[in-house]
């Protein structure tokens, strides 16, 4: 959109935040988790990240590890309440949540982060158009911070994004000397800049500007060109491999490892799936809410009857690639993954989801009687 | 859906008083699932009941809330009337708005307040109640008796006369217990022996009384009507079924300066020896401690070093090589009648008690207990029945009594009183003054409690006709002077210090429960009170009943008792006993565990916790019916009801019948609203 | 390696077990690893990454494991004990499984990296601390070199004593945050070889004792059941913790509830099956200090 | 069943609950207890007329082994300050063991909960006979009397938020209101952690 682009100088950045503060304006930015409980001896765990809502550039962690959960607590809490009711006389009274949420701002999301809110929209306005979901996505401005890449576990070059990628942002910043390079995506974005407009400084006219100029590109450049070493895979007959396999024993090989626990989804930035509860508060009183639930759990699919079509961990490990790989873009013509890589990370017993697409990818090549991995086509193939 | 009707009582004013029973029943009126809410002055009354039956029929309720008293009080009553009425029983629950309520708070908007409160939370917890049906379970139709003093004879031959079999288990070497040790009763002055010979023998030839002398019970597993009791046979080293008795071994023994027991120390007997002579089995017994050869034994010598009783016997009846060995019996009911000893003031006392080294006894030789002097006073007593002291046996002149020694005196003994002490001291001193016409019988006394038929009459018999001296006081210290014995009292009516030179003096020492009684009640898991006397389930209203069905108190274990009281508690036991045995099958509480199979994964944790051995191993087998794990399963007639498995168990794969999380759950819940 | 390499061989050569369990190394460092044919032994490894606890795998209803036949599992000092606690609760048959038992000199806190780093106050694993057993004892083999004792690490008992330092309203404070994290994907109990219900008690709704809502009052209910159930049953393994995808540092009520069993009822988690847990035993004289 | 569908932002508690804090603090005590001494002890109390204060609510069970820790859970979750729980004394079990497994049950859940920030002082536990009826009016009045002193146990009951759709999912990962110690960054260790907690927070200490 914006046809020059601004800087965002550090003090810039810090003055910003303040400022949305001050205004009461909740910015979400990845900043320092370090919980207290595990300072001794945890220096690893001190160095995590998390999503929050920041009142100050000293808790910002741009450009560090990544968050350990997705952006997507702040469009699908982990618990959130649907409407809570109360017997009045002989009927109940229902009472909705609001959906008029209060503006906010993300400020240096990953862009795999950003770009699992349009893929998760489709699933949210399919048949029905979830509320809450899209009040919250209106009434969030999101900022992509141009990603250096967090380490081999990355993929989203393999999932049709790339560490800068715009998809899902209303801006962009990539770190340059002094600051970060602005640029907006949207009116939304076009916007937030103007209202904060005296945060930002204009890109030095002529050779100054250039130079930021390259060097953010060079940032990108360089990321793109580390993370596309990770994992290239061709969709179409990965697509195609699992359409045919859903008995194969390949999958038996991946249930044991797999300890169920979930966590995976619940790092995953487009897992989507949750558990509608009614909790009582009392007598004639209650709420109702909806929880992140998960594929992974054996009770995610316990029928009344006793019965559970997805008996073992192996059948529940395959709806999990399934669903992300097959199911999704059938459907929805998205792949249900940004390759963040979380869930390899936060996997417990090491299941390496990168690991398993490029093992399925290399049996689908031998099927296909192609030989070797990621051609170019599968990328536009899906994109189209 | 529910619908409940709540019944709140007035209790006349006992509950009206303070809570506001209009308001509580509009309030009700208001909570969920309740279709009717009613006040009344009586709901126990016969009214009170109609009006919850129709109730029942007119509204088709599915639970009912009494709000009244303590479901200790009336929960059988409104549950037999729910059922009269169609309804199950068990989904009929009490709010406890008078004892937990209206008896014990002021205000009356905080009582009302915690009355509507306490009924909303039985309403929630009625809305989870599930109709329960009664277990039934056969019943062992005989009976165990421990003790074969005249509380456990009569008992026996009651049960046994009422057509069922008895085993009796005595745990010397002969039935009969203290009663065989008296020479006259208290208020007749009737033989001890003369009386109860003929029950000890009855007893002894009955063909339902399966007789265990020289045993003691050993192990109690099961529950009412199905007992399993594992009696130990102490090794008696004579063949009962070889020996007749002709008591030649006795004789041969060499060794014969044994105490008595029978004589209570004042005679002595052999190694091998039959207890007294109308002893029931008429059959000696080998005393090991003090057998020569058993010492040999146990010094480890190579040879015996006797073997004299062996030798005599032209029967064979000897067996110096028996062991214990146990039977189990199949019970279905027990009474307990294991009898009293006496506060053994001589030696140690009992913890925390102080006793009364002033009293001499143990060291003065004419200082003997109640006991003693009834062997002494006895025709088949050590001195034939002539009255003699201990130490020279000389006739004794003048003889002192002490009442209440240990008894009724926190201080240095028991805080209760023994009871029998008053009558027997009484009796104590006729029998001496019929044998001895110008001696001097002296008794100090705190008090004569002579309640009792006959009873006053008898102790002022004593005081009137055969002039015993009743001093009122405590005596300070007993002390042997020459050949007398010094007597210090003090007398608390002329208030004067009393000094007898008396030539003997008997103590009327407590009663206490037998030695071991603790582990016997553990065995049968009935609680005993702090003195150690066996607790019955409710003084008043179960008094021969104890907290563990099919339990039942007889005698003196459960509190000093005399011969009269001892005799007609037996009575009552056995009534209780053929009450149960009248029956087939026995009634029980449906309010048991039963264990979810589905999630249940065999830990057995359960298993762990559970008192009763309730918890069994069921296998759980596959499609292809393949033993692939195991579970709990709760036998129901084994639970008796705590729940402790439900606590323990992590999956809540146990639920407790009228008690389910369900219901709990549902309880808590409701206080959210206060 | 070879010594366990060439055990695991002879196991599935023979036909003594058809899976073997242990550890090999992953596209993100040491991981569990199902070895069901003598040619893949040479994947088997173990050292300081191999922090994973293998008896989580023994769960009999795993169905994806058992169906893989008689399994042999590699265990060091924490497995066995947490072995030992299966047997103990009938979850499993010492006949059914066999043990091949590896000396550990402790473990890193984190099976993450390439190589096994040089175990150091730093790098040790807070799950070490204290930890008695450099050779599992209830084992069928064992295996590897002699061990020393683990580095003296940041120690656990400190961090519990700090809290217990506190007043209560800042305990609470303290717990509330670290709860608040939380989102209840029940990893710890999936991680824990000694959650094995076939339903865990969040997953019964009749009633619903335990809010599966992640809120704190949900969570705290759920930790403190968590907590509960494994009083006197927790190895100390520390998986749970390490599980977390939010850092919640449950190994510190792990930590204070081992040393409540043993300061009340002088409990330590035993490697040996016979020796009942504290819970669900008692002793006529147990301490009541605490009762009115 | 009529429903009426109001939307309302509301982020008060249901009337029932309202007001708590303001009047002069009455304490709501939930008291387990089992069926054979301590039910018959409160009911001697009765009997005996002992007068005491009404702030208990007596939920019967048959022992005290029945009593599951998620009882005292969920008795707080549902508003109670403090909570009792009574059996019979050791060796007077109905049930002859069900109060020792109580014993060692709660004697390390009380540990457990303190360690997570709940005052024991909220918690009483205590053998009543069915012959103690003084004794349970003593233990009740006792409770009321150190719970009254320790303050409404809001910090808990305010865990989930207000019981209404109005709790901000924003602020989700934040602090609950009233509990914790805002959303500033984690400091080093629990005690700095702890001093952050606004006073009032949790139990009054």
């Amino acid at each position: 959109m914006s046809e020059r682009a601004l800087l965002l100088t550090h003090d810039g950045l810090a003055t910003l935040v303040e400022e949305l503060a001050a205004a009461g304006t909740p910015a979400v930015a990845p900043a320092w988790a370090g919980d207290a409980g595990r300072a001794a001896g945890a220096s690893a765990a001190a160095r995590e990240t998390e999503y929050r809502t920041v009142s100050g550039a000293a808790e910002l962690a741009f450009g560090e590890r990544l968050p350990r959960l997705s952006l997507k607590q702040f469009f699908l809490p982990p618990t959130e309440v649907l409407f809570s009711w109360r017997r009045v006389g002989g009927g109940v009274e229902l009472i909705p949540p609001p959906t008029d949420f209060a503006a906010q701002v993300v400020l240096g999301a990953r862009p795999c982060d950003a770009a699992a809110l349009p893929i998760v929209d489709k699933v949210m306005n399919w048949d029905y158009a979830d509320e809450l979901w899209n009040a919250r996505r209106a009434a969030t401005t999101v900022f992509s911070l141009a990603c250096g890449v967090e380490d081999d576990s990355c993929f989203c070059s393999a999932v049709f994004l790339e560490p800068a990628a715009a998809r899902g942002s209303d801006g962009r910043l990539t770190p340059v000397d002094g600051g970060y390079l602005v640029e907006t995506f949207s009116d939304k974005g076009e916007a937030f800049v103007a209202a904060h407009r005296e945060s930002f400084t204009d890109l030095p006219a002529g050779a100054g500007g250039e130079v930021l100029a390259v060097q953010a590109e060079s940032f990108r450049a360089t990321a793109r060109e580390r993370v596309a070493g990770n994992l290239a895979v061709d969709h179409g007959r990965l697509r195609d491999w699992l359409d045919h396999h859903f008995d194969d024993p390949f999958w038996a090989g991946l249930g044991p490892r797999c300890n169920g626990c979930g966590v995976c989804a619940s790092v995953c930035p487009t897992c989507h799936c949750f558990d509608i509860v009614d909790e009582p508060e009392s007598v004639g009183r209650g709420v109702r809410r909806r929880n992140w639930d998960t594929c992974q759990t054996c009770v995610f699919t316990l029928h009344a009857s006793g019965h559970n079509p997805r008996q073992d961990q192996n059948a529940r490990f395959r709806q999990r690639v399934e669903h992300k790989f097959l199911v999704y873009p059938l459907k929805f013509g998205d792949v249900l993954c940004t390759g963040c890589g979380r869930c390899s990370r936060a996997c417990p017993t090491g299941q390496d989801l990168a690991e398993i697409l490029a093992d399925i990818d290399a049996r689908a090549a031998i099927d296909a009687g192609a030989g070797a991995v990621g051609d170019e086509g599968a990328a536009d193939e899906a994109a189209s | 859906m529910s619908r409940i009707g709540v019944f709140i009582c007035h209790c006349g004013e006992n509950i009206a008083r303070t809570v506001d029973c209009g308001a509580v029943a509009e309030a009700l009126r208001e909570h969920p699932g309740v279709v009717v809410a009613e006040d009344y002055k009586y709901m126990c009354s016969d009214p009170g009941q109609q009006l919850i039956k129709k109730a029942i029929a007119d509204n088709d309720l599915t639970g009912v809330v009494v709000c009244a008293c303590s479901p200790h009080m009336h929960e059988k009553t409104f549950r037999r009337a729910a059922a009269q009425a169609g309804l199950n029983p068990f989904v009929v629950e009490m709010a406890n708005i008078r004892e937990h309520c209206s008896w014990i708070h002021d205000d009356r908007g905080e009582a009302t307040a915690k009355a509507i409160d306490t009924a909303r939370t039985i309403v929630e917890k009625v809305k989870h109640n599930k109709p329960l049906q009664t277990i039934r379970i056969p019943v062992t139709k005989r009976a165990l008796v421990i003790g074969g003093g005249i509380a456990g004879i009569q008992a026996a031959l009651d049960i046994a006369d009422g057509g069922h079999e008895v085993v009796l288990v005595e745990k010397e070497a002969s039935i009969g217990g203290h009663m065989s040790q008296l020479s006259e009763t208290f208020p007749t002055l009737d033989c001890s022996q003369c009386i109860l010979t003929p029950r000890m023998v009855e007893a002894y030839q009955h063909p339902r009384i399966k007789l265990y002398t020289w045993s003691e019970v050993e192990k109690v597993d099961g529950y009412i009507g199905n007992f399993s009791v594992t009696i130990r046979r102490k090794a008696r080293s004579v063949d009962e079924d070889l020996c007749n008795g002709c008591g030649d071994c006795q004789a041969a023994c060499p060794s014969r300066r044994i105490d008595s027991e029978f004589d209570a120390g004042l005679s002595r007997r052999p190694a091998i020896y039959t207890p007294f002579p109308q002893a029931v089995p008429n059959m000696p017994v080998l005393d090991r401690e003090h057998c020569t050869l058993f010492k040999g034994r146990r010094k480890g010598l190579a040879k015996d070093a006797c073997g004299k009783c062996k030798e005599t016997c032209l029967k064979g009846a000897i067996d110096y090589d028996g062991q214990d060995t146990f039977v189990t019996e199949e019970i279905g009911a027990i009474v307990v009648a294991t009898g009293f000893q006496l506060y053994d003031i001589g030696r140690e006392q009992p913890a925390g008690l102080k006793g009364y080294g002033e009293y001499g006894y143990g060291e003065v030789p004419d200082v003997i207990d109640g006991l003693q002097f009834e062997r002494l006073a006895s025709a088949s007593g050590p001195t034939g029945g002539e009255m003699l002291r201990p130490s020279d046996g000389a006739e004794p002149k003048t003889v002192v009594f002490v009442k209440c020694v240990g008894s009724r005196d926190p201080e240095k003994g028991m805080s209760y009183c023994s009871k029998i002490c008053c009558m027997y001291t009484a009796k104590h001193t006729m029998l001496y003054k019929h044998k001895v016409h110008d001696g001097r019988a002296v008794v100090f006394y705190m008090d004569i409690r002579a309640a009792g038929k006959g009873y006053d009459e008898f102790s002022r018999r004593a005081i009137e006709e055969d002039g015993a001296e009743y001093i009122r006081g405590r005596v300070s210290r007993i002390f042997r002077d020459g050949d007398k014995v010094k007597v210090w009292g003090y007398d608390t009516l002329s208030h004067r210090q009393v000094v007898v030179d008396a030539d003997m003096v008997v103590l009327a020492t407590a009663v206490r429960p037998q030695p071991g009684i603790g582990e016997l009640a553990q065995k049968l898991s009935v609680s005993y009170d702090q003195d150690g006397f066996l607790n019955e389930a409710h003084p008043k209203l179960r008094p021969v009943e104890t907290n563990t069905a099919g339990v039942y108190l007889a005698g003196a274990c459960q509190a000093p008792r005399d011969i009269p009281e001892s005799v007609a508690m037996a009575g009552a036991t056995a009534a209780k006993v053929l009450g149960l045995f009248s029956a087939d099958e026995l009634e029980r509480d449906p309010s048991v565990a039963l264990v979810d199979e589905r999630t249940c994964i065999g830990c057995f944790n359960c298993e762990h916790v559970c008192p009763y051995g309730a918890i069994e191993h069921r296998d759980v087998c596959d499609m292809e019916g393949h033993v692939c794990g195991h579970v709990a399963y709760v036998n129901p007639g084994v639970c008796q009801g705590c729940g402790t498995c439900v606590a323990v168990c992590p999956s809540k794969s146990v639920e407790l019948a009228g008690f389910t999380d369900d219901q709990v759950y549902a309880e808590i819940n409701a206080l959210a609203g206060w | 390696m070879s010594e366990l390499q060439d055990t695991a061989r002879r196991l599935l050569d023979e036909g003594l077990v058809q899976v073997v369990i242990g550890w090999e190394e992953g596209p993100r460092g040491a991981r569990p690893v199902f070895v069901t044919s003598a040619a893949d032994c040479e994947r088997l490894i173990f050292d300081a990454r191999c922090v994973h606890n293998l008896a989580t795998f023994l769960n009999p209803r795993r169905s994806q494991i058992t169906a893989l036949g008689k399994a042999a599992v590699v265990v060091k000092g924490c497995d066995a004990k947490a072995v030992a606690g299966l047997l103990r609760e009938a979850q499993l048959e010492r006949a059914g499984i066999v043990l091949i038992g590896v000396r550990c000199g402790g473990v890193a806190g984190e099976p993450a990296t390439l190589a096994p780093p040089a175990l150091s106050a730093e790098t040790v694993s807070a799950r070490c601390w204290g930890c008695d057993v450099r050779e599992p004892e209830s084992v069928d083999m064992l295996v590897g070199e002699a061990q020393p004792e683990p580095p003296v690490t940041a120690d656990l008992d400190e961090r519990v004593a700090a809290l217990d330092a506190l007043s209560p309203a800042e305990r609470f404070a303290f717990w509330t945050k670290e709860l608040s994290r939380c989102t209840q994907c029940y990893a710890c109990r999936q991680a824990c070889p000694l959650c094995c219900c076939e339903r865990c008690i969040v997953e019964k709704t009749e009633p619903q004792w335990i809010e599966t809502s992640p809120h704190p009052r949900g969570n705290f209910a759920w930790h403190l059941t968590r907590a509960q159930h494994l009083a006197g049953r927790c190895v100390g393994c520390g998986e749970c913790e390490r599980a977390c995808p939010v850092g919640i540092p449950l190994g510190l009520i792990n930590r204070k509830l081992q040393q409540v069993v043993y300061e009340l009822y002088g409990y330590t988690v035993s490697e040996d099956p016979a020796v009942p847990a504290p819970i669900g035993a008692y002793a006529t004289d147990d301490t009541q200090d605490f009762i009115e | 069943m009529s429903v009426v569908n109001q939307p309302q932002r509301s982020g008060e508690r249901a009337p029932d609950d309202s007001g708590r804090a303001t009047a002069e603090f009455e304490p709501r005590i939930t008291a387990f207890v089992c069926n054979w001494c301590t039910y018959t002890g409160a009911d001697l109390a009765g009997t005996s007329r002992l007068h005491m204060a009404s702030n208990v609510r007596i939920i019967r069970l048959p022992c005290t082994g029945r009593i599951d820790h998620v009882f005292i859970v969920k008795a707080f979750e549902r508003g109670a300050d403090g909570v009792i729980v009574s059996g019979c004394h050791p060796a007077d079990c109905h049930y002859t063991a069900g109060n020792y497994h109580a014993r060692r049950r709660f004697g390390v859940f009380r540990e457990l909960l303190s360690f997570l920030g709940v005052d024991p002082e909220r918690l009483t536990f205590s053998w009543v006979s069915a012959s103690e009826g003084g004794k349970w009016a003593d233990v009740v009045n006792e409770t009321i009397e150190r719970v009254r002193r320790l303050g409404p146990f809001d910090s808990y009951h305010g865990l989930a938020g207000a019981a209404t759709p109005a709790d901000d999912p924003f602020a989700r990962f934040e602090m609950p209101a009233g509990a914790t110690g805002g959303t500033a960054a984690a400091p080093a260790d629990g005690h700095d952690a702890a001093s952050q907690a606004p006073s009032g927070t949790g139990d009054a200490s």
